[in-house]
């Protein structure tokens, strides 16, 4: 056993914590929010140049070898910083299904560009109807000669207005929730048929509403053997999984210290109320409930790369503490902060508002709860 | 003791059933349903047809036009309207600044004040906060210096509520010893909005709403005759109000509508192949609610039953704000879970009457994480919950 | 709808109250634990003189109306006395069955007698396997000419040491876990087969493991039909559970003011712990849960009484409440008494064991949720 | 980072497991899993296999005896203990007062009390607690006046724990300034408990055990070498130990041995068609428990890991006492739900190996009550958790 970081992730670490205390503060991020795309092609373009773009992916496709523990000290930053670039959505969850389901060939043309920072991809999993469950696919794919003929609704496609490519779960046989019959077609975003409905989701991303009508998607353009598709995009759910728990770990670091300054500074009835006892033990409780969530993030992280089938398990533990712990330290930040904490103008109000929707992406905590104890 | 309505009773429920369905107008009916928020015509053509049945201010005594119903028909009345969809009447107006008037005011003001509430011709919004002054209201710097037949009034209020649409402001300033903390230097002021030294600014909240403001008074005149009461006893007159007239602080009504209406979203909610309310850890979690809830119902019937006769609101009633919130708010919470990824989308205009666009998701349930999110200030508005349970653990307990 | 207390109540409530303040004080208590039968046979006849006994009962079974509200008052001020007098058990439990199910000759010949003080019942239901699942039967009672042949093993039979006859839930038909082919048989204590294993509970009061090995019964001694028991063995447990909710609201009435109480004179490093605002607003916490049980507890006595067929319902919402309740000021009771409160020589921390057996006792909080929620 | 052992600590598990198979006694071994209070005898008897082993002293510097393990090898060892069924070495010899000898005693006091404490010879107790005194520790009464080479001790110590079997007793003791609250009057003492001065009265608690005493000293006269390092330094030395080895506080071994248990329990007890494990509601509290237990154990490692680079203990161990102890108790409360209506049964003696009686219930799940009741004092013994709760506030959160 071994808890310290390499130097490796120590220099890791140090340039993304540097890059957002210098050059992403909150006035800068809310212009961001608040621009066409939602986020900055500068921005996107210097991860690209650092290298943080490969860290995902093994040293054999071109990655920086793909470590997990990597991933959590970059998305802790982010979380730091509340970035809004779509890192999770496109290289986290849709460079997995690249790097773990797609051909070779598929992977010396995707996952340069991906790494370059000229590729955007967004996954397109969830329906109406689905909510937690990714064998939940109604979205069709009939085959036709060397095409298949794509029909269905996705729902909150994470990235899905700003990708070049979609990424999308559709199901060629088997019953609307059969584990067996699902496949992963590549589609060209712009292609007749596909209609994308943008919007900012309420921390500040985007998301996109996407409707297939006899989309033409050619049988080249399938990832991996059809109907099989299910175990990779678990595989890549749990690691996307990982990195939200971790992103949520740093938003939390950041507004339960920012909690306790204020209380600190802040005066009723001429006292500081950091005083006040009450407000003490319950901040003893956010610092405690932050502790326990960087622990379990610890443990699944080490998990994942150890590499011994417990990650499945380990990364429904750390999602299902995690948002306890998101939603205790997130509603006591605004509580603690009184009206103030309600108004648009304070940094920590956001942070709640990502916590709070990293409390439901990607499976609630009952949901984790339950996967955990094997139901 | 007995849970049954009388005949009478019954009576009474089926006019307010008859009123409503006749009465109640279709547009504002569907957007108190869906909780979309209503616009200032809309309450004030809603409290007009409820002045014109004689059913304004059902907490006012009857000599001032008020309805002298008994706790259960308030009880009655109040599960009716949040059952069918009428909305909650502004309380600015008919439950705080009118009190205080028929309370404390002069004939002279009662006249002159009055109808104008009861006929909703008149919008009121509350000046008590001040920024910097949170909780620990009696710290207010606002002044109000005596000039001749005038007091020159200077500071800022703010977390005033839908001030925007305000004609009038009823406002706490400090008249005489400007030293903080003298609670005895504090004066309750009626001041009318048109007033150019007057200036509203917006407050945006969490959930992108335009709900709250600032209010700034720079050298405003207000005529002495607008204040209520003794110089110096304004701190008084709030606080005996602020521990006067409990009923509907819980919002017992409303929540035990909003979890019908979960309910209802949950069972068309799928859930693997069943429905959502049909998974257990959800359904327990709504139970649990549900059942704190009645609890509160029968914590609230306990206290109107000892107001009713005659008696000072038991212990029990000082509980009903910080259960009231924080049932609210877990419905709030159960209503996300419910959306699940729809409840990420953020469209803030799209369920108003006039939006055009493409909506998104399966409806009012894709707004359920702003609401969320926004309604945290009910646990922080209008006397924190920690200050609740201060007041509880000195007033009632005696620590 | 009217919330008060009708003369008679009042006078019911205030001599019961004067009877535990005055003659039930805390050390008498202990002494009636440690004794040979765990209660007062003197306190008993009193309770009947008093009419006390006659309260579940409605006034054509010679009793005082039965009404739920008079139920709550009597059931409240034993809480506050930690009474181990088996009122429940014997009057209000297993008299329940008698009045609702026994044919008017039984009744005749029972009723007055339990009444009186002179008979002391007990209702054997639960079993090795059963939880809190009033069909899981597995006892078996076989016609043999006029007699029903008894075999079976009844746990934790409350009173059942002490009673003169028990009333046997036992399975004439049917499946082990079918609501159908459950009879009620009244059986003689001392009859030949029947072993009975008395003991202590934790909370002070007396139970027995009954084994029945071969017993003769009497068809005559049968309580209703054959196989149709279920219906009245709820209509009883739903009226013994109502009482054991008023018993513990009487009860987190008394400590939650005494903690209050011992807070405001206990002092640490020099102050008075009560004035410690994290103490303060734990108690606040406490005193709320008790307004919250109480009026539960109100809500289904009224709806018992007012017989619209919530009952049920309305008596699984006061359990489970009641049990998270009585949890919370229990435990807080003890934890803000400290070392004190894990002590025998402390009241407190009796009130603390009973308050914790009445959280599983006829149904935990989560038992109780899931009926309430028609699961 | 890796959680992978070593070649090296795997082969030291496998050498733990077989030291465990072949040297701890069965009857011992029994009892541990099943709960059931060793005695002193059994205690004393698994101590001195230890030694032979030269494993008893885990947390001591070599050159006295010790171990020195690294944070992994005690991981590894207090992992197969617990789930192999050997009890935890009694704390009062190794880990409380030897850390003080060895640290701040002379080479004397070195030779002459370690040797013994190494070889379970001699039973410590602890004397910091008194009456009224609660977690305000420093406000202790116990006088030491000095007379000559003696201290004469007057007083009385509480909490005792197992001091009905102690040898010797460790005392914080008020010398010079009896003052109360002037903390540097307090020393550090060792006293023999075999002085006719000395009494001990057993204080029984809730679940009905007799674990814990009262001392009371009438004149007991200490010679002055029994004192620890400076007079009046006593207080410092036992803060420093308080905050110093937080190995096993957390119990987490312990905790995982139990909740394993807890699973076979819950899978072997009905619930209606199916077994308890399968409940829904059950399996979900279940798995929350061990979800934050897994939590805490990394907690606890990453502690570990900081203290074995030579920092101090990180903000992080803070937590693990408090932490440890609420899923500790929350594992006592799933104990009492799965055993039901045998929760109820109260017959203290009929776990004890010479019982002779008819057992009621299906096993040791019957005691689950008053293990849950005894267990209330996780909480409130060695710095309750609200004081624990006041120290991260002040030291680690610098409020």
């Amino acid at each position: 056993m071994d808890f310290s970081y390499s130097e490796e992730q120590q220099m890791l670490q140090n340039s993304v914590s540097k890059f957002i205390q210098q050059d992403y503060d909150f006035d800068r991020r809310c212009k961001l929010v608040a621009s066409d795309i939602g986020f900055s092609q500068e921005n996107w373009q210097l991860f690209a140049e650092l290298g943080w773009l490969m860290v995902p992916f093994k040293a054999e496709d071109g990655g920086l070898g793909g470590s997990a523990i990597d991933l959590m000290v970059v998305m802790e930053e982010f979380g730091r910083g509340l970035v809004v670039e779509p890192f999770l959505a496109s290289v986290v969850l849709s460079g997995s299904l690249i790097a773990n389901g797609a051909s070779e060939s598929q992977k010396r043309e995707l996952l340069g560009l991906l790494m370059d920072g000229q590729l955007q991809l967004a996954f397109a999993f969830a329906e109406p109807q689905s909510r937690y469950n990714l064998a939940d696919v109604a979205t069709t794919a009939v085959r036709e000669g060397d095409n298949y003929i794509l029909n269905g609704h996705k729902a909150v496609v994470l990235n899905g207005e700003g990708a070049d490519k979609l990424l999308v779960a559709v199901r060629t046989g088997g019953s609307q929730i059969d584990g067996n019959g699902i496949t992963l077609l590549l589609v060209e975003a712009n292609v007749e048929g596909v209609h994308r409905q943008g919007y900012t989701t309420v921390d500040g991303h985007r998301a996109a509403e996407v409707k297939f009508r006899n989309v033409k998607v050619p049988v080249a353009n399938r990832v991996g053997e059809e109907g099989t598709a299910l175990p990779v995009i678990e595989r890549a759910m749990d690691w996307a999984t990982l990195a939200l728990c971790a992103e949520a770990v740093g938003a939390m670091d950041k507004i339960y210290k920012k909690t306790i300054e204020y209380t600190k500074t802040r005066e009723q009835f001429g006292v500081a109320i950091g005083k006040f006892q009450a407000l003490q033990h319950r901040m003893v409780d956010m610092f405690t409930e932050y502790e326990q969530a960087r622990s379990i993030l610890l443990m699944a992280a080490l998990q994942l790369d150890s590499n011994k089938g417990m990650a499945p398990k380990a990364v429904s533990a750390a999602k299902s503490r995690t948002g306890k712990a998101a939603r205790l330290i997130g509603q006591e930040a605004i509580q603690l902060h009184g009206g103030i904490g309600v108004t648009e103008e304070l940094d920590v109000s956001h942070y709640f508002k990502r916590l709070t929707t990293i409390q439901y992406l990607f499976g609630s905590s009952d949901f984790h709860t339950l996967r955990f104890a094997g139901h | 003791m007995n849970i049954d309505f009388s005949s009478e009773e019954l009576a009474f429920q089926q006019a307010v059933q008859k009123f409503l369905q006749e009465k109640l107008p279709a547009d504002i009916r569907e957007w108190t349903l869906k909780e979309i928020p209503l616009g200032k015509e809309d309450f004030v053509r809603w409290q007009k047809i409820l002045y014109e049945q004689g059913w304004a201010a059902t907490n006012w005594p009857v000599e001032h036009g008020g309805t002298g119903w008994t706790p259960t028909q308030k009880y009655i009345w109040a599960n009716e309207c949040a059952n069918f969809g009428a909305p909650d009447v502004i309380p600015f107006g008919f439950k705080m600044v009118a009190p205080v008037i028929f309370t404390y005011g002069s004939e002279e003001q009662k006249q002159r004040f009055l109808p104008d509430i009861l006929e909703s011709n008149v919008w009121w919004c509350q000046g008590y906060s001040e920024p910097n002054a949170g909780s620990d209201l009696a710290s207010l710097k606002t002044t109000a210096v005596r000039d001749g037949d005038e007091y020159i009034v200077n500071g800022t209020k703010t977390w005033t509520t839908l001030g925007q649409y305000a004609d009038w402001i009823f406002c706490l300033v400090r008249t005489g010893g400007t030293e903080v903390k003298n609670q005895a230097a504090i004066s309750f002021l009626l001041i009318e909005m048109n007033h150019p030294g007057i200036t509203v600014s917006p407050i945006m909240t969490l959930g992108g709403h335009h709900e709250v403001n600032e209010v700034h008074f720079n050298n405003v005149r207000v005529p002495v005759g607008n204040r209520i009461g003794e110089e110096g006893q304004g701190w008084t007159y709030a606080k005996v109000l602020l521990t006067h007239e409990r009923t509907g602080i819980a919002r017992v009504a409303s929540s035990k509508k909003r979890l019908k209406t979960l309910k209802k979203l949950a069972s068309e909610t799928c859930d693997g192949d069943a429905n959502l309310l049909e998974n257990p850890a959800f359904s327990q979690k709504l139970a649990e609610v549900e059942i704190d809830l009645l609890a509160l119902e029968y914590t609230e019937l306990r206290a109107l039953a000892a107001v009713s006769t005659g008696q000072a609101p038991g212990p029990e009633s000082s509980i009903l704000k910080i259960k009231g919130t924080e049932i609210a708010q877990q419905l709030d919470e159960l209503y996300m879970e419910t959306a699940g990824y729809y409840g990420m989308p953020f469209v803030s205009n799209q369920f108003t009457s006039d939006f055009d666009g493409e909506r998104v998701g399966p409806g009012v349930i894709t707004s359920s994480v702003p609401r969320y999110i926004n309604n945290r200030k009910a646990s922080i508005y209008g006397g924190s919950n920690e200050i609740q349970k201060n007041i509880i653990s000195k007033w009632v307990l005696g620590l």
